[in-house]
């Protein structure tokens, strides 16, 4: 398989909300096994966008391609599609309340992938060991912790066999006795070379596993680089000053 | 345009009968969303007691017909030497049905609360009292603001029952015009349409009173 | 001159069989509601302008409107006028279910806009189509969390389908009028049916409470059940 | 044979009530079981609001009305009324130790109660206006609760048909003071205009049974000449 | 003033709930100026410590003493004169929703301390501005960020003029890019000698400002020593795993 080629490519997607401008024209493109971390101010549009990527928000504008498959936003089978293809992680686990953590697995299995019963549950019990969390599949989202909660997320992103994973500040609602559990599972799929975008302050997780960091501000993509150029001490661009303040909260953690 | 003489006498007895409501829905609902307010209070703060009485109180008032309160209030109470006028039995049954409701509301709002607020107030030196008066009931009462304006739509609606008590209102005025010419469809309709209005009206107040209760952060989604 | 309590005791089997016609049309009610608050409720957060508009509509007037009003207008008007031969327990039972059906669909609506966000983002997020999400996500959340009001709307009806007497179904309500009319036995005859209409809530509620824990998960403190 | 439903209110004893055991009874009710019978039809009664009687007859929901209906021009003009058969007299009845003339209730600015919407109550109204009587009226949704708030003392005296009063002199302590000056009423049964082979019928029935000892001792049995 | 005179003294504090015993026998000891942290695994019962120290959690046994004057657990009037000494900041904020910022401040002022309303308001102010925050006063909490929640928070503990600040977890509901204004605040609270005692794994503040650390857990103190000795390389103790790991993590944030 030719790695170069792009496996999901954005074009200039624009999106407002009453009149303001929230996205302006941002293009992404992601070639299989890439790692792309969006960092920026609070409101900079990084959840908007990643929810753009899987159309839970509809574009007003812009291309999506899919493996060579455009999307036609208007249509909503296309959308169904393209969201099986593209997993996704939020900042707050979105869990279903009313489920077990292994239900909440398996319903999208039998639902989406109509897989019967006993194969969902064989998949997701494979899935929640893949995270650790074997012995908790009986319980339900409130009798876990939030480390917990975003690991059954991740494996429940995970059983749809997504091509791409977009993951939404999957670490700051977590306690940081508990961010540790999150991020080693994170890493470990990054190792298994899953293609993924993500928004995240998480120093560790920029500097070990980004390929690229997006610096968005106001809707836009104002610099783009490999961490180590954006994060170097050198660095005189416009991200210039929020990237030294990630550096010195870094300090301040050590 | 001239009416004929039965929409005359019509129109003149719903629009008697009209104050006559509104005399009735107006204390009853403000009397009503006060006891709502303490009932519920005691019903979730109270000492057992307090709890044990607020909680007979509700499921007596909840559990039983209005007609059935008023009509011993009217005409019971007199076995015990106590007399009300109909138009203070009226409003005394409807006060305390409300006022039932009206608790169920704010006791499922105080639960709402996050106990943080609680304790918030606690380890700033607040005796339970204050606590309770100061910061918690006046965010339940933000919360239960739906399910009060819904409890005042339903009395403005039941008030008709006032009849029992020989207290004649909108639909009183109404069924005596019906009887006499027995035209009940026609009388009935238009009873209706003045119910929407006045309920229609109830809504925009209740809106107003929403807005000025207005904090960001509750009610609003 | 006959005692209050003989008058009541021999009153009584009389009016427990008006406590069954009571019963099935409140259950019968109640579960038309339920269907109809249902799909309005849905309609109301997720339909189009359209869809919107015409749900409201529904309930300023079903809401707006006293009961008696309705029962009337469907029953000597509507109903006769297309020719649908209902009994009267059949037209008290769809007018009540729709009344309620207003009211049922406000508790759904909250109940819905109450639920985070996320549940519906995350379902779509992982390819459920939107009928897919309410059924599956949306749906078993918001009517756990819409029991306790649901009993408060029971309790309501309950008491409201003494109406059905007004086009000839004679329940509770009724039947103490008639006896209390025949005997001059007033006031302990309207105590009598407080009393049963105490009981049938009362009977309501648990009902509904045990529904309520035999559905519960954990995590969720409904209000009015601690 | 055809059949027939008689609506009635059973509200109104000894004309219409429901008995003991449940059933409809009455005077009106055995009279219009013998009419019908006479006539080779087999009739149920079905016991319905006062409110929606005539809307009832109208659409068809029952097909005559022989529960002591007064005949009435307004009530003339929508339906057909039968040949009357009986003469009712409008009476005031007070408490059984009271010792109030007709004129000390009309002009001694005493409270008396009537039932709303009756023929009585308008005509007193009338009435007193014109006449200058200093009473004061009170509206009860019923005669017998009227009856009710004389013994509570609430009001002085209560204005009705005089066969109602009979009936509540044998159940309560209260007593008939005397006609008040009004004019009497008759009753007729009612049926829809359309009817009009059915309306021969009936009163061909009814003149033949009013010749007959039956119809005496119905009048015995009800206590209608006490 | 004899600073090694105890401002606060906690001798055996014991609670239980539903026959499970949380605390057994804890004493906690603070000098004035004194800085303690209250660190240990989840469920240790920090939390439950620090809401006995100031009664909103009334202990089962044990003996609190606040300078010099013991405090009798069953008499309420006691337990609101102690509260009133104790300022407390909560991992939540828990500020009054539906109080604007100044009213959050002023109401306890008025209804507590009795003062007038002119009097509050100037106090308040005088506070809001000591947290930077005196643009904000007329916003109501839900119109605030997460910091500055907690700073006002900090500001309504402050103004009732506390002989001690107890803080529970007082950064970990918070995004990491907001957490450093309520570090730099509480550090300006530290240089200005404020007696505190606090439960947290934000390890800049402990680094940095404590006096002691106490590791809790399973409802007992068992491990107690100034910061460098219990994070020292060579420590063996029962605490050690859970240090390491906060070193870990720590490590891993740089
Ligand atoms: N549904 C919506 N309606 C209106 N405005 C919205 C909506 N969703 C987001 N916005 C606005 O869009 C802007 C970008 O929001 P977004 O959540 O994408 O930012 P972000 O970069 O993810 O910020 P954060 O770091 O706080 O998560 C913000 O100004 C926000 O207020
Ligand atoms: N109201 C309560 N009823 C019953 N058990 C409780 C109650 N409050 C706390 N507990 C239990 O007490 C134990 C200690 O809780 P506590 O909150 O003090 O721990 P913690 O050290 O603060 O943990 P964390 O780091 O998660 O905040 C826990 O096992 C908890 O389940
Ligand atoms: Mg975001
Ligand atoms: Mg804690």
């Amino acid at each position: 398989m030719n790695d170069k080629h792009s496996i999901l490519k954005c074009t200039n997607i624009s999106k407002s909300y009453d009149d303001q401008l929230i996205l302006s024209n941002v293009s992404v493109e992601l070639t299989k096994g890439e790692i792309k971390v969006l960092i920026g101010p609070s409101g900079g549009g990084k959840s908007t966008l990643l929810q753009c990527i899987n159309c839970l928000v509809i574009p007003d504008s812009g291309k999506i391609v899919i493996e060579d498959h455009p999307i036609h936003l208007t249509r909503k089978p296309d959308l169904y599609r393209l969201r099986q293809q593209v997993g996704m992680i939020f900042q707050d686990f979105n869990l279903f309340d009313h489920l077990t953590a292994l239900e909440n697995i398996t319903i999208a299995l039998c639902k989406v992938k109509k897989l019967d019963k006993p194969a969902a549950r064989k998949r997701a019990q494979i899935e929640l060991e893949q995270v650790g969390l074997a012995d908790k599949a009986t319980l339900y989202p409130a009798q876990l912790s939030g480390g917990q909660k975003q690991r059954v997320a991740i494996a429940r992103a995970l059983a749809m066999d997504p091509k791409i994973l977009l993951l939404d500040e999957p670490t700051s609602a977590l306690d940081p006795t508990l961010i540790g559990e999150v991020i080693s599972v994170i890493k470990g799929l990054a190792d298994k070379g899953m293609t993924m975008i993500m928004a995240t302050h998480q120093i560790s997780l920029i500097n070990n596993i980004a390929d690229e960091i997006l610096f968005m501000e106001k809707g836009r993509i104002v610099e783009q680089g490999a961490p180590s150029v954006l994060l170097g001490k050198g660095n005189e661009s416009r991200s210039q000053g929020f990237c030294d303040k990630l550096n010195d909260l870094a300090a301040v953690e050590g | 345009m001239e009416l004929s003489p039965f929409y005359q006498e019509l129109f003149t007895s719903l629009n008697r009968g009209v104050i006559m409501s509104v005399a009735l829905i107006v204390p009853s609902a403000v009397g009503g969303v006060l006891i709502g307010i303490l009932a519920g209070t005691v019903r979730t703060f109270g000492s057992r007691i307090g709890r044990a009485i607020g909680d007979g109180y509700a499921a007596v008032f909840r559990g039983t017909p209005l007609v059935v309160q008023l009509f011993v209030i009217y005409f019971g109470l007199p076995n015990l030497g106590i007399y009300f006028t109909p138009y203070a039995a009226a409003v005394t049954g409807f006060t305390l049905c409300s006022g039932a409701y009206q608790s169920e509301y704010i006791r499922g709002a105080l639960l709402s609360i996050k106990n943080g607020q609680y304790f918030g107030a606690q380890a700033l030196g607040f005796t339970t009292f204050q606590t309770i008066f100061w910061i918690i009931v006046p965010q339940a009462i933000r919360r239960a603001i739906h399910g009060c304006g819904n409890e005042i739509i339903y009395l403005i609606k039941y008030s008709s029952l006032a009849f029992i008590v020989t207290c004649i209102e909108l639909t009183g005025e109404g069924k005596t015009i019906a009887t006499e010419y027995f035209r009940f469809t026609e009388v009935f309709t238009i009873i209706g349409i003045y119910y929407l209005v006045l309920v229609s009206l109830a809504m925009l107040i209740l809106k107003k009173i929403e807005e000025w209760l207005y904090i960001p952060g509750f009610g609003h989604h | 001159m006959p005692t209050a309590l003989s008058v009541v005791i021999d009153a009584l089997p009389y009016l427990l069989q008006g406590s069954l016609l009571t019963a099935s049309i409140v259950v019968a009610a109640m579960l038309l509601g339920l269907v109809i608050g249902t799909f309005m409720a849905v309609g109301l957060v997720y339909g189009n302008k359209v869809v919107r508009y015409l749900l409201t509509l529904y309930l300023w007037i079903f809401r707006g409107v006293p009961v008696v009003v309705l029962l009337f207008l469907f029953y000597f008007g509507i109903f006769n006028f297309f020719g649908l031969p209902f009994s009267a327990f059949t037209a008290v039972t769809i007018v009540l279910g729709m009344t309620t059906g207003a009211y049922q669909a406000n508790i759904f609506r909250g109940a819905i806009l109450s639920l985070p966000q996320g549940q519906f983002k995350a379902a779509s997020g992982l390819g459920m189509t939107d009928s897919q999400a309410i059924r599956c996500i949306i749906l078993p959340q918001i009517l756990r969390i819409s029991i306790p009001a649901w009993s408060n709307e029971f309790s309501i009806i309950l008491k409201d389908s003494a109406l059905a007497f007004v086009i000839g179904a004679p329940e509770i309500m009724a039947r103490t009028q008639f006896v209390a009319s025949r005997t001059y036995q007033h006031l302990a005859m309207y105590i009598t049916a407080g009393v049963i209409y105490f009981f049938l809530t009362w009977a309501g509620v648990m009902a509904l409470r045990k529904l309520e824990q035999h559905v519960r998960i954990p995590g969720y403190s409904y209000n009015g059940s601690r | 044979a055809g059949k027939l439903v008689n609506g009635i209110d059973a509200n109104f004893p000894p004309f219409a009530f429901i008995d003991k055991t449940g059933q409809p009874s009455g005077f009106d009710v055995e009279a219009m079981d013998w009419v019908a019978k006479e006539i080779g039809m087999e009739v149920s009664h079905q016991p319905i609001e006062w409110d929606g009687i005539i809307t009832s007859l109208l659409t068809k929901k029952i097909d005559i009305i022989a529960s002591g209906m007064s005949i009435t021009e307004e009530r003339a003009k929508k339906v057909n009324f039968s040949i009357p058969y009986w003469v009712i007299k409008q009476v005031m009845v007070a408490k059984k130790d009271s010792s109030l003339t007709i004129d000390d209730i009309l002009n001694g600015k005493k409270a008396v109660g009537v039932q709303q919407g009756t023929s009585e109550a308008k005509w007193i109204k009338q009435e007193a206006a014109k006449k200058g009587w200093n009473l004061k009226l009170h509206y009860y949704s019923s005669a017998p609760l009227a009856v009710e708030d004389v013994l509570n003392g609430r009001i002085d005296a209560a204005a009705m048909d005089d066969a109602p009063a009979k009936d509540a002199m044998g159940k309560k302590a209260v007593k008939i003071v005397g006609t008040f000056g009004m004019h009497d009423e008759e009753f007729g049964y009612a049926v829809r205009k359309e009817d009009t082979e059915l309306l021969k019928k009936v009163n061909a029935a009814l003149e033949k049974l009013m010749g007959t000892p039956e119809w005496t001792a119905l009048i015995e049995k009800y206590e209608l000449n006490k």
